[in-house]
């Protein structure tokens, strides 16, 4: 039943595109209807949902999907950052044929990103990520502006030379394989003796997915696509997008399929390490405020990965939840991002200051997601990290975990820094008459605000059984 | 063996091309053969393994994703020109730091 | 045997000359050439369907894209030309030297790439496999195509020029 | 889950400090019936869980890391002392911080302090404590800063002073963790070794710096002055000391097993000793009401200090009974100076005078628990006192004679205190005082008569909340209530009393004048030196540390700057300077980023293949 998380989007896609009068008005509506499914689908831990062949589509349709644990969580993720990005669309898209085309597109993205989160095959992997790939090109340049082109196009370099080493990968599997099952190829490279074939196509895949994820220094195309992407885009690819795409990817292949070896694990703490280090060093000075929070998206994906890196259950259970907190807290900036941005119209933070009294809402919502980006208890981000950090300890990467500590320090720093110069410290005479931001960019940021702190106060009591629900994961 | 080592040797001539020009549809070409490349990557694993009808029908659905890679960067490249009025790539380094 | 390597550096050159010769639009052709002896080689590898689609679409629909845009743009001015030519030739002169060290060197360790293989399979009909086993991927090629064309109606449309 | 009673001593101040932010400035009643109600509800639940064991331990984070709370005898009654403060402290400063600043910030800092000191009671872990006790930390810093404009500055000193020892403290318990392989406090029981002994004197340093002893008290006196009044008798008079001397006993008690004859002991008593000793003379020549009294309880934490550091039992039932009692009269005694403060404008004693009548209540209050804290028979200070004296002696006449030479200098001061605010001639200003209001009385009231009470019953306090801490065995069958057995000490302790009023006598007749009573003893030939000394703050370890650094900063190009200059410049710069450079690093070309990612490729290729 769960092929139906892909094939109902994709149809409603279709639906909308019917020659029906007024079907377009529809969109919005049924859009936002098919999130919230989606969210109370995976909440909803009936079994048999997430049973493969389970009804009379069986017969038709011979899909190879699965949902652990992690897939629900992604699922859960793509549900919530693409309702926020839906709800902040109609603050920057007027026109309601761009309108139309944008939640068309939204909704194949969603499509496309949940069957990467259900995919047990590594070439439908690949196919899927490729049309989250073409969508998200499409909503960085989808108001044809020159920064948007631009970013689309490195994004477009970037993302074909990822895509090229994906496949390289694949039919080196194919080789030694025979196979693009996820356990088949599992098999095959416990059995055989690694020889150098295995090791390149590991090398490959790895590669492949730090470029789609944007770990240094991968990183390149990271900070302009986040940053000249249209506001509600830059929501979708910063919050899910490219977790998607890349982290959530990677730690399925190296979880499922790959395994881990002392070679590896070192190559994703080191990358991971430099990631969450630089990538917040870098985000320290800028002036930009989403470049400022692209940087900081680098640093956590840092995490992400060394988290990944422990290759204990603990570790990857953090990453899972860091997955989460971080579609949380980093899509809540960027609304907040993008309500400063819809009332400035500016995003340079050096000019702005004293937001906080003309919009109260943005400034407190923008805390509590920045704190829980630093990590600071008890918000959900401080588990996350908590949990990363005791699983590196506990296997015995205690360096790393150090490293995790200051990287959360230095987080801290530019946070402040941003703090201060956009919502406290002297406000500008230029916006002195900057009013609240509108009701479709408040409300999101209030729910994901509330989420944030709710899921952090109940931590303690739930995460137990989430980190156990995370040893099958990585037993099969 | 033969066919994996022409293999790398198109990803070469794909990435220089890309580093090295200055222009965009250039660019694209040297995507293109970095898809060529793979693909005869793709069709020779099959070949060397057995598993070439699987190879076929990778290889069908790669050709057909690239076509729609190709569709969408034409068309940035497009919007960069409109802009610009030129397809020079050093037009395009206008967001940094 | 000596023919499928004839074919191969074939392939290699007409890639150098593709990415290297100076026109923009014989360079679309190359790219057309390169896809052709592309088809070729994956012929003699028996994988027909696949030489198929290579050839139509990516020797065929490709090439005629990129042209399509070489049109819609302005050429350069002669005086551009020749100063694009110098630039150029700087640019590119290592890659012919490259792309053979890099053969020499890849003939050289790919002894050491061997892999053992699985027992082959009897042989099947592509068709099948994609339509029984790897139906996921038909789903993806139709999302994918339906995506291509809201690219297209995103990204080609003429907008009412705003300034 | 949620409604498990341990938690709930720590769910019910903070969600109730939480909801104080949102109450809007002008309903200035729900704030302050919330600060009181929350207190209620705590007392409530403290009296319910008096005498019950419990233990909860919080669902697992990490396997190994058993973060646990335990109700137990001795956490019990820290709880309930906690809670009668907190209702009585609240009442008294609803009236008190009216129409001030900040007051919503004030009330809800109260009740995280409750809040956090609740938890750092019940904390069976002491990863656990330690998370509650920096939490303190941070609000001590809020609470001083909020007081008046020089706040921030005192609050930075009480921050540095009490974060530095804290940081010992965390080594400490790091070491411990290291040596016991446990962080379960009921879990640890260490013998002593030259490590353990390194343990315990990290442990014991923030202790004792939480208690509020020497050398670690400098920022109490000054936060007399500049935080609000509740806050002094909420957080150093009150929580703060029986915090430390909680923690003390639980790390002499239960973590160390504390031997008579071990040089810890010594250790302990010495500094006990010369707190008493140090706090008092300075206790001696305030002339500022808050300040004099913060000095004393400074002094007074020595007491305790000495009597648990004596190892013997007689002296760890003595410290800890003068724990709760101290906690009561000094309390009481803050709370009759801001009464004096709210009513008459100032605390500058030179001002005051001949309050008596004014504010009577206010006045006898006073009378009491002065009494008390100068251990005058039948209050529970002198019952508390003679144990810490039965204790010192056993260990050596020198502390005994520290510890009744300090009597004596607190018995002047109080005499002097007494006399200058509410005897003697009344000024102009003050004409017009009134008493203060009855909600502020009450406190006061209720306060002083546990004072009389705990003296006069002594029996009850001692057979039921501090002998059962010891436990039977660890008594070895004596029995501390009732009167003292040593006869010889009772008497001894009435003639250094009668002693104190003497002097005080005596300097009255020369100066006339019950503020300058003491100033015989000022102006003695050595000790008028260092006085002086003193009050230049020459004996302030906090000026110390600063005149240190300015000396050498004088010298070797200024460490003070230089250390700041780390601080201000050299990590920021650095940290800055590593940002421009990774800025300027992404040209916005493609084709440098396409190289990084090709060089990382071909470093990680080369990692997996050849490695």
């Amino acid at each position: 039943m769960c092929a139906s998380l892909i094939l109902i989007p994709f149809i409603s896609v279709l639906v909308l595109n019917l020659p029906i009068r007024g079907i377009k008005r529809l969109a919005f509506g049924l859009a936002v209807f098919l999130f919230l499914l989606q969210m109370a689908a995976v909440l909803i831990p009936d079994p048999a949902f997430w049973k493969i062949n389970h009804s009379f589509c069986a017969n038709i349709f011979n899909f190879e999907l699965g949902a652990d644990i992690l897939s629900k969580v992604v699922l859960f993720c793509i549900a919530m950052v693409s309702s926020v990005t839906l709800f902040s669309a109609p603050a920057f898209i007027k026109n309601s044929d761009e309108k139309f085309n944008f939640i068309n597109i939204l909704l194949i993205a969603v499509c496309g990103m949940n069957a990467v989160a259900m995919a047990r095959d590594i070439f439908s992997l690949y196919v899927f990520l490729e049309i989250v790939a073409v969508s998200s090109f499409i909503l960085i340049a989808f108001n044809r502006d020159m920064p948007g082109l631009e970013g689309a196009f490195k994004y477009i370099v970037l993302s074909g030379v990822a895509t090229v080493l994906m496949i390289a990968g694949i039919a080196l599997l194919v080789l030694i394989a025979g196979s693009t099952n996820f356990s088949l190829v599992h098999y095959m490279l416990i059995t055989q003796n690694k020889s150098l074939i295995a090791g390149l196509a590991v090398g490959l895949f790895i590669v492949a997915l730090f470029i789609k994820s944007g770990l240094m220094p991968f990183h390149g195309w990271l900070p302009d696509v986040y940053t000249s992407a249209p506001a509600p885009a830059s929501v979708l690819l910063a919050g899910i997008i490219t977790k998607v795409a890349g982290v959530y990817a990677l730690v399925r292949i190296m979880v499922s399929m790959l395994g881990f070896s002392v070679s590896i694990q070192s190559i994703l703490l080191f990358a991971g390490a430099v990631s969450v280090i630089l990538g917040a060093l870098a985000a320290l000075t800028q002036s930009d405020f989403k470049r400022m929070l692209s940087y900081s998206s680098i640093s956590q994906v840092g995490y992400i990965i060394l988290g990944l890196g422990s290759g204990s259950v603990l570790g990857i259970a953090g990453a899972a939840f860091h997955i989460f907190n971080h579609a949380a807290f980093k899509s809540l900036l960027f609304i907040n991002s993008a309500a400063v941005e819809s009332r400035l119209g500016s995003r340079d933070i050096d000019k702005m200051g004293g937001l906080a009294k003309q919009m109260p809402l943005t400034s407190l919502t923008s805390v509590i997601g920045s704190l829980s980006c630093a990590g600071i208890p008890p918000l959900a981000g401080f588990w996350s990290k908590l949990m990363i950090i005791i699983a590196l300890w506990l296997v015995g990467f205690k360096s790393y975990a150090v490293i995790a500590v200051i990287g959360s320090v230095l987080t801290l720093a530019y946070f402040l820094v941003l703090q201060r110069k956009v919502f406290f410290g002297k406000p500008s005479d230029e916006f002195k008459d900057i009013q609240e931001a509108g009701f479709s960019l408040s409300l999101p940021a209030i729910a994901l605000a509330i989420l944030i702190v709710v899921v952090g106060v109940l931590s303690p009591w739930l995460l137990k059984g989430f980190i156990l629900g995370f040893v099958p994961v990585l037993g099969g | 063996m033969v066919s994996g080592i022409f293999a790398v040797l198109l990803f070469a001539i794909g990435i220089y091309c890309i580093l090295a020009t200055h222009n965009l549809i250039r660019v694209l070409i040297g995507i293109e053969i970095l898809i060529k490349g793979v693909t005869l990557l793709v069709i020779a694993a099959g070949l060397k393994s057995g598993n070439l009808a699987l190879a076929q029908a990778l290889v069908i659905t790669i050709i057909v994703i690239e076509v729609v890679i190709m569709t969408v960067a034409v068309g940035v490249v497009l919007g960069v020109h409109r802009h610009t009025g030129s397809l020079d790539a050093r037009n395009i380094r206008k967001l940094k730091g | 045997m000596f023919l499928d390597i004839l074919i191969l550096i074939l392939l290699a050159g007409a890639a150098l000359w593709t990415v290297m010769c100076r026109s923009l639009l014989r360079s679309a052709i190359g790219l057309a050439l390169t896809s052709a002896l592309l088809t070729l080689m994956i012929f003699k590898m028996n994988a027909p369907l696949a030489a198929v689609f290579e050839l139509s679409v990516c020797a065929g629909l490709i090439p005629v894209l990129f042209i399509s845009v070489i049109s819609l743009t302005q050429a350069m001015t002669k005086q551009e030309v020749i100063k694009h030519m110098k630039s150029r030739l700087a640019r590119f002169w290592g890659l012919p030297l490259v792309i053979i060290i890099l053969g020499i060197l890849l003939g050289l360790v790919s002894a050491r790439f061997r892999a053992k293989l699985p027992l082959s399979e009897v042989e099947v009909d592509p068709r099948l496999v994609l339509w029984h086993l790897r139906q996921l991927d038909l789903l993806g090629q139709i999302i994918i195509l339906f995506t291509g064309v809201f690219g297209v109606v995103v990204l080609f449309k003429e907008r009412k020029k705003s300034g | 889950m949620m409604a498990n009673p341990l938690l709930l001593t720590i769910i019910i101040p903070l969600l109730s400090g939480m909801l104080i932010f949102c109450v809007p400035k002008k309903l200035e009643g729900a704030r302050s019936g919330l600060l009181v109600l929350a207190n209620l509800a705590g007392l409530i639940l403290a009296v319910i869980l008096f005498k019950q064991n419990l233990t909860y331990t919080l669902p697992g984070i990490a396997p190994g890391l058993e973060l646990s709370l335990r109700l137990y005898q001795f956490s019990a009654f820290m709880l309930l002392a906690t809670s009668l403060f907190g209702i009585l402290i609240a009442l008294y400063s609803v009236i008190f911080m009216q129409g001030k600043n900040l007051v919503s910030q004030f009330y809800a800092y109260f009740l995280f302090s409750i809040a956090l000191t609740n938890g750092a009671f019940l904390a069976d872990n002491l990863l656990v404590l330690l998370f509650f006790w920096e939490g303190l930390l941070v609000l001590l810093f809020g609470m001083i800063a909020i007081g008046n404009k020089d706040a921030f500055k005192t609050a930075t000193k009480a921050f540095i002073i009490v974060g530095v020892t804290d940081l010992c403290m965390m080594l400490g318990i790091a070491l411990t963790g290291h040596l016991a392989g446990t962080l379960v406090i009921s879990k640890i029981s260490l013998t002593l070794s030259p490590l353990a002994n390194l343990a315990f004197i990290l442990l014991m340093i923030g202790a004792i710096s939480k208690a509020g002893a020497m050398p670690f008290h400098s920022w109490i006196p000054d936060a007399a002055i500049d935080a609000p009044l509740p806050f002094m008798s909420l957080i150093p008079a009150a929580l703060e000391k029986l915090l430390g001397i909680y923690f003390l006993a639980r790390i002499s008690l239960d973590l160390f097993r504390l031997t008579v004859n071990s040089g810890l002991s010594t250790l302990l008593m010495i500094v006990g000793g010369a707190t008493i000793i140090l706090a008092v003379m300075m206790a001696l020549i305030q002339k500022d009401y808050k300040r004099l009294l913060s000095y004393h309880a400074v002094s007074q934490a020595g007491y305790m200090i000495l009597g648990i550091g004596t190892a013997v039992p007689v002296g760890i039932i003595g410290g800890l009974f003068h724990m709760i009692n101290h906690a009561l009269y000094k309390s009481c005694l803050f709370l009759t100076s801001g009464a004096v403060e709210k009513q008459a404008g100032t605390t500058n004693l030179e001002k005051l005078g001949g309050l008596a009548k004014k504010m009577p209540v206010t006045f006898i209050c006073f009378i009491v628990t002065a009494c008390a804290i100068s251990g005058v028979w039948p209050f529970n200070g002198f019952f508390s006192k003679e144990l810490v004296y039965d204790g010192a002696l056993e260990r050596g006449w020198i502390f005994y004679f520290v510890a009744v030479a300090g009597s004596f200098f607190t018995a002047a001061s109080f005499l002097k205190l007494g006399h200058a605010a509410f005897i003697g001639k009344i000024s102009l200003e003050n004409e017009k005082v009134k008493e203060a209001h009855i909600s502020m009385l009450i406190p006061m009231i209720a306060i002083a008569l546990i004072c009389t009470f705990f003296g006069v019953f002594n029996q009850w306090p001692l057979n039921n909340l501090i002998q059962p801490i010891l436990g039977v065995e660890r008594l070895e069958g004596h029995n501390f209530s009732g009167f003292p057995k040593n006869t010889m000490l009772v008497v001894l302790t009435f003639v250094v009393l009668i002693l104190a009023i003497l002097n005080h006598l005596y300097g009255l007749k020369k100066k006339e004048s019950g503020l300058h009573a003491l100033d015989h003893i000022r102006y003695l030939p050595v000790v008028s030196n260092i006085y002086d000394l003193a009050e230049k703050r020459f004996f302030d370890p906090y000026n110390w540390g600063l005149g240190l650094v300015n000396v050498i900063s004088r010298i070797s190009f200024g460490i003070d700057k230089g250390i700041n200059w780390v601080y201000d410049s050299l990590t920021p710069s650095l940290a800055y300077g590593f940002s421009s450079g990774i800025r300027k690093l992404h040209t916005g070309n493609y084709s440098v980023y396409l190289v990084w990612a090709i060089a990382g490729m071909l470093v990680v290729f080369g990692l997996l293949i050849f490695a």
